[in-house]
């Protein structure tokens, strides 16, 4: 068989580029970071980042936005932690239900025709509202199967990398490979003619919200198993960072373009992104402008490729 | 000194950078650090700051400081529990961590902390003084699910119960930004009794009494917290009608105890887990004094010397 | 009865509905004593998120993935020069004004470079400008609050015939910008392109030269809210924007624009805007606390927002 | 008599103020091939929508053949073996070939669908157009927009489980160049032999004669003749539908332009083979096979002379499009502002548009180009496809353009229509305006003063005056495979 360079494979070399070009900037910064240790502490918070980057890609396949994963992300590691150790079996009962909320939000988006927008937007105050109201100060506790899982020590390759594969895997092989994935995308790609061919758009829909309040489930444990404990804000900036991470990994905003492999990748290099900076020890001031400069870099590359693909 | 620190890096990791009082702490580390690389007490002394005020990012910007191989960090934590994973794998690699102003409750971690609960409760202690037969309080606190601001509401409420005369009347979050303090209060001010004076934790009461002025209310007593402005505030007020308050703060210069609390650990002092500092208190009296050594729209500083810091560490003793 | 039915099919008026209804409720509360000062205090409140809400709107009636994040930042930046420029000195009022529009007009165009130029998608073009914009908020000044000139301060928390001159100004604002949408030629071209850019441009609209304008209108707008924020709470601070950020998109979706672009409308934005100011009141009032207050912060956002689609399916 | 596949009874549909159809009878039966014609509005993508489960109409009954009555909506008609493409094309352009089979084959299913779907289109699309060269394992969005509309009529005509019963095709060679349009009717000529049926809609009289077996002709909304393709001649089709027949309008070579001033001249460059010369008021027709570098041509041509970043002088440059979903139409708006955008500056008063200017505009188009509308005002959407091209070209027409370009904007536009239309664009190039024009149908090349000739790319020929044949322009587009 021969292989054919497509848009696609080009969508997904721009993020790899990107990291390879960072991880090459850091060793050559921060030489100690070349170890089974370093690259564990270099990667092992992009872990949550990129379930939620999926969780995110999910919404977006689906043509609509969430703004809310970041408050539900932290309102699923408060009652990680706050229930889990304890009482079990209660938190798997509030997380489901959650997810099933999360399957009700894209049925009423769906059925009202309402912009994701402002509904995420108004349940992102209700889920901080929640978050706070588990645990209105911080608190909390990782429960040891979880503090255990995320401190594993995999032979060779350090656990961060082994997460940041399987849940690559796990996402293509969902959004890419199975059959609800090429629903999922073909409503973001034309939804009139998925209907037209006799599938029902808000089963699709609600599939793809409930499999993004799943992962985003998975984001906030595995955050938790991270931190070892949680407050109501740990996760806020999870909105954006998913965002960016999505359209990093070469998503697009409408159309149902996405790639999952692509989205793991972009989570990674937005937290390679920051380690980079703080290798380079630039003045306080001037730090979070940095960041915002990165980020202008890293997407410019986007520009090289996209130029060859013209 | 049984060590010598001379050849030891310190870090100081920040996570918020977007407020006066953050600021006026770079700027007292940067001043004290500076002459104490140049005298070789320590190889570095480098400060951190991440853009969003988040937790997991300065996780991650922890454990970079980790492979950077500092020999310790200074930490002011963005939540005293979320940082534990880090601070864990920092104290594993064997670097001294000190946490102040935002500490963590992670075990292995040094704690320079302030009485969040005493500094709230202590303004109703005072305003029992001032106000012997009670009245209405306004309540304005932080950013909600914040460990800071949990500790001084406490504080508070513990000081209405041991003074019954006080009765909170109404409680808003200003999120420690001084609009949305004042927006917040404008809200609510309408539909509240007389209010006979406001609790708040820090920076909030120039806009509260903004917000009494516009709605045209008494000016009740408002517990300031060490921002110049207020302190101007309150010096206009005091000459046009002898006002009376008090400020009360933590000081951002906090900062630079820790350094060298982290220096003298390195130096293989026993240093206890847990010390306090005091909170910065400005009264009636020495209120001109206070606004004299203030920076133009800063807040009330002090700075620490190495002195003063063993003389923290030996008093914990 | 006609009447009443337009009315329904609006969608600015379920935001307004919303606003009235925390407004009675709030002031029920006292029996109806605080309905005067409340009013003022919602108005002052409301024009702020008015005017920065007035510029978001332009730039998400630009289509899907438009929208600038960057007003935070551009509102501190802009509150802190100026205010650095005036020094408390009432003669430099206009030129301060002017430093601030300046500065508005550097971060549209930058803004706008980054997602031309670098093509870059306007959401994180916009924030990593941000973090640029706020970078420079923080070196310039370090956070050191500067009064405004007396004249000036008495401007912005003043009142003209029992309405706060800040409404004043929001509502000029309003005015202005509602007659560029609905009357101007400009109006046409944004509303077009946001339904579909390569329709535009093949319309003959020059489609980059019209979103370089918006993005620019926007920052702009922006940037005047900072410059009359500061002014009004006695100084810049660094987190002053902060607020503005979901406040700016959420007073645009819950007024009734389009998310989709295409479609905006600006009395929408004022009855979002005292809708938001209200409702925190209502539950500040009535004692809830953070959390409820959160929760039902949003559920009611959702409510009206889903009262507000009702109308779309009966049409 | 058999079953018939579908049995319509009695059908009506309103939207709004609009009766779409109006008590429709229509049965179809297994081998035969239903010829669908009628003017722009008159209700056939409605009946379409009603056989295909789309639309529930107001009265009236649908039922397919061997099934329960009381089944309706897509599933039935799916299950009833109803297949259909769509006026406007409907694939998802993000997916896959082989995916967008998946999602219309329920069928699909188990290990190893893709391989399977992949070896089922490639032998269908090679069933139905012998010699195409479209990549199976490609992305739709990735091809052009013929070889789009050739995926969905293969993939109707897929057989995964069960063949179709009937397959619908509503104006399926509108993106077609002549060679592949008479592929595809070969290969429902075949189908229907083969006892399957065939619903055909097209306005080109020519495929509907010489493929049907019966023609119905529908009229506002309701069937005014349905008989044997036999019983019909071009001309009485014609009449059937409510227009007058007029005779070829090529009055030869105008000499006047020989010295006219040239507005558009490209060079002659390797890459685009012979260059382009305009003069005023000729009108310029660009042919050969779909897809070989007109519409880029156009485009490019348009993008040059109009900024990107400065309001556009209205006087320059139109665009008629072709592809109304995706550069044509604003969904949003009302007919009316569709039509003004292209001239917003002569409607307005001190930069704001002024409404009365509008409307006059409006009215006047409304009548020139017979836009069936009961109020301008209506959304854009609530126009059937034909009509919804002429507000696209009455927004070019309605500028002050010198040159007016068109990217085959005759698709899908009735001939009553389009023989007004031929002569608006007649007296415009008289008065002096140059048209730019890329089609797809041989008739209205040859009313061309000049026409070049595309291949890959390239132009290869220009033909001029007597020159102009429909033998000429196709022997020019072989030109390459020939030798
Ligand atoms: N969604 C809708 N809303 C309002 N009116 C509609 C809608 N869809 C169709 N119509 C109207 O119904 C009538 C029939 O439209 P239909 O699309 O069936 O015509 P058609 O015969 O297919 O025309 P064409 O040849 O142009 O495709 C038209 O007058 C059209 O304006
Ligand atoms: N022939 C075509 N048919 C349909 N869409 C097209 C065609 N050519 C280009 N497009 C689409 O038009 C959009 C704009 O293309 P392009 O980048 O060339 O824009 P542009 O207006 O020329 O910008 P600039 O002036 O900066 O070069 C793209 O989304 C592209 O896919
Ligand atoms: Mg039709
Ligand atoms: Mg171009």
């Amino acid at each position: 068989m021969k292989i054919k360079i497509s848009a696609d494979h080009i969508r997904l070399l721009i993020p790899l580029v990107s990291l390879a070009v960072l991880l090459v900037a850091v060793f050559w910064l921060q030489p100690r970071a070349m170890s089974y240790l370093g690259l564990n502490l270099l990667f092992n918070l992009a872990v949550p980042i990129a379930l939620a980057t999926i969780a995110q890609m999910l919404v977006i396949a689906v043509n609509d936005l969430d703004l809310s994963i970041g408050t539900f992300v932290s309102f699923a590691a408060c009652v990680t932690a706050v229930y889990m150790p304890s009482t079990p079996l209660l938190g798997i009962f509030i997380l489901a239900v959650a997810i099933a909320a999360y399957a009700f939000m894209g049925m009423i988006i769906h059925l009202r025709d309402l912009p994701s927008i402002v509904v995420t937007l108004g349940m992102s105050f209700v889920w901080g509202g929640l978050a706070v109201l588990i645990l209105p100060s911080p608190g909390g506790q990782a429960p040891v199967w979880l503090r255990s899982m995320m401190t594993a020590q995999t032979p060779i390759i350090p656990f961060a990398i082994v997460a940041s594969l399987v849940i690559g895997i796990v996402a293509h092989l969902i959004v890419m490979k199975s059959t609800l994935g090429v629903a999922i995308r073909g409503v973001g790609g034309n939804a009139r003619s998925v209907s037209r061919a006799g599938w029902s758009v808000l089963r699709i829909k609600v599939a793809a919200y409930a499999l993004s309040g799943f992962f985003s489930v998975l984001a906030g444990m595995a955050l938790v198993g991270l931190t070892t404990s949680a407050d109501a804000n740990i996760a806020l900036r999870y909105t954006l960072l998913s965002i960016a991470g999505v359209i990093l990994g070469g998503g697009e905003f409408v159309g149902g373009r996405v790639s999952p492999i692509g989205a793991v990748v972009g989570a990674l290099t937005l937290t390679l992104a920051g380690s980079f900076l703080s290798f380079l020890r630039i003045s306080p001031d001037w730090q979070i402008g940095a960041q915002g400069a990165v980020l202008i870099v890293v997407l410019g590359l986007r520009l090289i490729f996209s130029r060859r693909e013209a | 000194a049984n060590a010598d620190t001379s050849g030891k890096k310190i870090a100081l990791s920040n996570n918020y950078a977007g407020n006066s009082w953050r600021q006026a702490m770079l700027t007292s580390w940067d001043k004290v650090t500076k002459p104490a690389v140049a005298a070789k007490k320590v190889a570095a002394a480098d400060a951190f700051t991440t853009a969003e005020n988040q937790a997991t990012e300065q996780a991650a910007q922890i454990q970079n400081m980790i492979l950077q191989g500092y020999d310790a960090i200074v930490l002011n934590a963005a939540s005293p529990t979320a940082l534990n994973g880090a601070v864990k794998a920092a104290c594993d690699a064997g670097i001294i961590v000190v946490s102040f102003d935002g500490i963590v409750n992670e075990p292995c971690a040094w704690r320079i902390a302030v009485n969040f609960k005493e500094m709230g409760r202590s303004q109703v202690e005072y305003l029992s003084k001032r106000l012997p037969q009670g009245g209405n309080l306004l309540e304005i606190r932080g950013l909600a699910g914040v460990f800071v601001d949990d500790e001084i509401s406490a504080g508070i409420h513990e000081g209405v119960k041991q003074f019954p005369q006080f009765k909170i009347v109404g409680s808003v979050h200003g999120d420690w930004a001084q609009d949305v303090a004042q927006r917040a209060v404008a809200g609510v001010l309408p539909s509240l009794p007389d209010v006979a004076a406001v609790v708040t934790q820090g920076g909030d009461g120039y806009g509260a009494a903004q917000a009494f002025e516009a709605a045209k209310r008494k000016t009740p007593i408002i517990v300031m917290g060490n921002r110049e402005d207020e302190l101007q505030w309150w010096k206009k007020q005091k000459d046009a009608n002898a006002y009376e308050t008090m400020s009360v703060s933590i000081a951002p210069g906090v900062s630079t105890l820790a350094f060298w609390v982290a220096q003298q650990i390195l130096d293989g002092k026993q240093v206890k887990k847990d010390l306090t500092v005091p909170f910065l208190r400005i009264d009636q009296a020495n209120l001109e004094d206070n606004l004299k050594s203030t920076q133009k729209g800063g807040v009330a500083n002090v700075e620490y010397s190495q002195a003063d810091a063993e003389k923290v560490i030996a008093d914990a003793k | 009865m006609t009447i009443f039915n337009t009315a329904l099919s609006k969608p600015w008026i379920w935001s307004w509905l919303a606003a009235l209804a925390t407004f009675v409720l709030t002031v029920l509360f006292t029996g109806g004593a605080s309905t005067f000062s409340l009013g003022q205090a919602t108005l002052t409140f409301a024009a702020f998120s008015v005017i920065v809400g007035l510029g978001q709107m332009l730039v998400i009636t630009l289509g899907p993935g438009n929208v600038d994040l960057s007003v935070p930042a551009t509102i501190t930046l802009s509150g802190t020069l100026a205010l650095k420029f005036m020094n408390t000195d009432a003669s430099l009022i206009l030129p301060g004004l002017l430093v601030a529009i300046g500065i508005g007009l550097g971060v549209g165009i930058a803004n706008y470079g980054l997602i031309k130029l670098l093509r870059i998608p306007p959401i994180i073009a916009t924030l990593s400008m941000s973090f640029l914009v706020q970078s420079l908020a923080i070196w310039s000044n370090r956070g050191l609050r500067i009064k405004p000139p007396d004249e000036l301060s008495a401007f912005t928390t003043g009142m003209t015939l029992g309405i706060p001159n800040i409404a004043v100004v929001g509502l000029t604002l309003s005015v202005a910008i509602w007659w560029l949408l609905d009357r101007s030629i400009y109006g046409r071209w944004i509303s077009a392109i946001g339904q579909s850019p390569f329709a535009a441009r093949m319309a003959g609209i020059p489609v980059d030269g019209t979103r370089f304008l918006t993005y620019v209108i926007c920052a702009v707008l922006a940037a005047l809210c900072g410059y009359l924020l500061a002014c009004f709470s006695g100084g810049a601070a660094l987190n002053m924007g902060a607020e503005y950020l979901l406040m700016s998109i959420a007073v645009v979706v819950i007024g009734g624009s389009a998310v989709a672009g295409g479609n905006s409308n600006v009395p929408g934005i004022w009855g979002a805007s005292l809708f938001m100011f209200l409702v925190v009141s209502m539950l500040n009032t009535y004692g809830f606390g953070a959390g409820i207050r959160l929760m039902l912060t949003g559920l009611i956002i959702i409510a009206v927002i889903i009262a507000a689609s009702r109308r779309v399916s009966a049409r | 008599m058999t079953t018939p596949v579908v049995a319509v009874r009695g059908a009506s549909v309103t939207f709004g103020a609009v009766r779409a159809l109006s008590g429709v009878d229509l049965e179809i039966s297994a081998g035969e091939a239903v010829g669908l014609v009628g003017h722009n509005g008159a209700g056939k993508s409605t009946i379409v929508n009603v056989i295909n489960g789309g639309l529930t109409p107001h009265e009236g009954s649908v039922s397919y053949g061997g099934m329960a009555s009381g089944m309706t909506g897509v599933s039935a008609a799916r299950a009833g073996g109803v297949r259909c493409v769509f006026q406007e094309l409907s694939l998802c352009s993000n997916l896959s070939i082989v995916e967008n089979a998946r999602l219309m084959h329920a069928g699909l299913t188990g290990f190893g669908w893709r391989k399977r779907a992949l070896a089922l289109i490639e032998t269908k699309l090679s069933e139905v157009f012998p010699g195409n060269r479209v990549d199976c394992s490609a992305t739709v969005g990735t091809l052009s927009i013929a070889e789009r509309q050739m995926v969905e009529i293969a993939l109707n005509f897929l057989d995964v489980s069960g063949p179709p019963k009937l397959v619908i095709l509503d104006e399926p060679t509108s993106s077609l160049d002549s060679a592949l349009a008479e592929q595809m009717l070969a290969h429902v000529r075949k189908f229907v032999s083969g006892g399957g049926s065939v619903l055909l809609i097209s306005h080109i009289l020519g495929e509907i004669l010489s493929t049907s077996t019966r023609i119905v002709v529908m009229k506002d909304g309701g069937v005014v003749a349905a008989r044997p393709v036999s019983e019909f001649t071009g001309k009485s089709l014609v009449e059937a539908m409510g227009s007058v027949v007029r005779e070829k309008t090529r009055t030869g070579v105008r000499t006047v332009l020989d010295t006219s001033p040239t507005v558009i001249d490209i060079p002659a460059t390797p890459r685009t083979g012979l260059g382009l010369k305009a003069r005023k008021g000729e009108v310029i027709g660009l042919a050969g096979l779909g897809g070989h570098g007109q519409t880029a041509m156009l485009l490019a041509l348009f993008r040059e002379r109009s900024s990107n970043w400065l309001p556009h002088r209205p006087d320059e440059i139109a665009f008629v499009a072709g592809d109304r979903a995706l550069n044509g139409t604003f969904p949003l708006w009302s007919i009316l502002r569709n039509l003004s955008v292209g001239n917003l500056g002569a409607l307005s008063k001190r930069f704001s548009v002024h409404a009365a200017n509008e409307d006059a505009v409006g009215a006047e188009w409304k009548q020139k180009t017979a836009i069936r509308t009961p109020d301008m005002h209506l959304p854009i959407l609530s126009l059937s496809g034909g009509n919804q091209q002429k507000v696209l070209f009455a927004r070019a027409l309605s500028t002050p353009a010198r040159i007016v370009l068109m990217d085959d904007p005759m698709r899908g536009v009735d001939i009553g229509t389009k023989q007004d239309v031929y002569s608006i664009i007649r007296a415009e190039a008289e008065a002096g305006r140059t048209f730019i024009w890329y089609s797809t149908e041989m008739d209205e090349i040859c009313l061309c003063d000049r026409v070049y000739v595309f291949r890959d790319g390239a132009i290869v020929a220009e033909l001029s005056g007597d020159e102009v044949s429909e033998h000429n322009v196709l022997a020019a587009s072989f030109s390459g495979e020939a030798a």
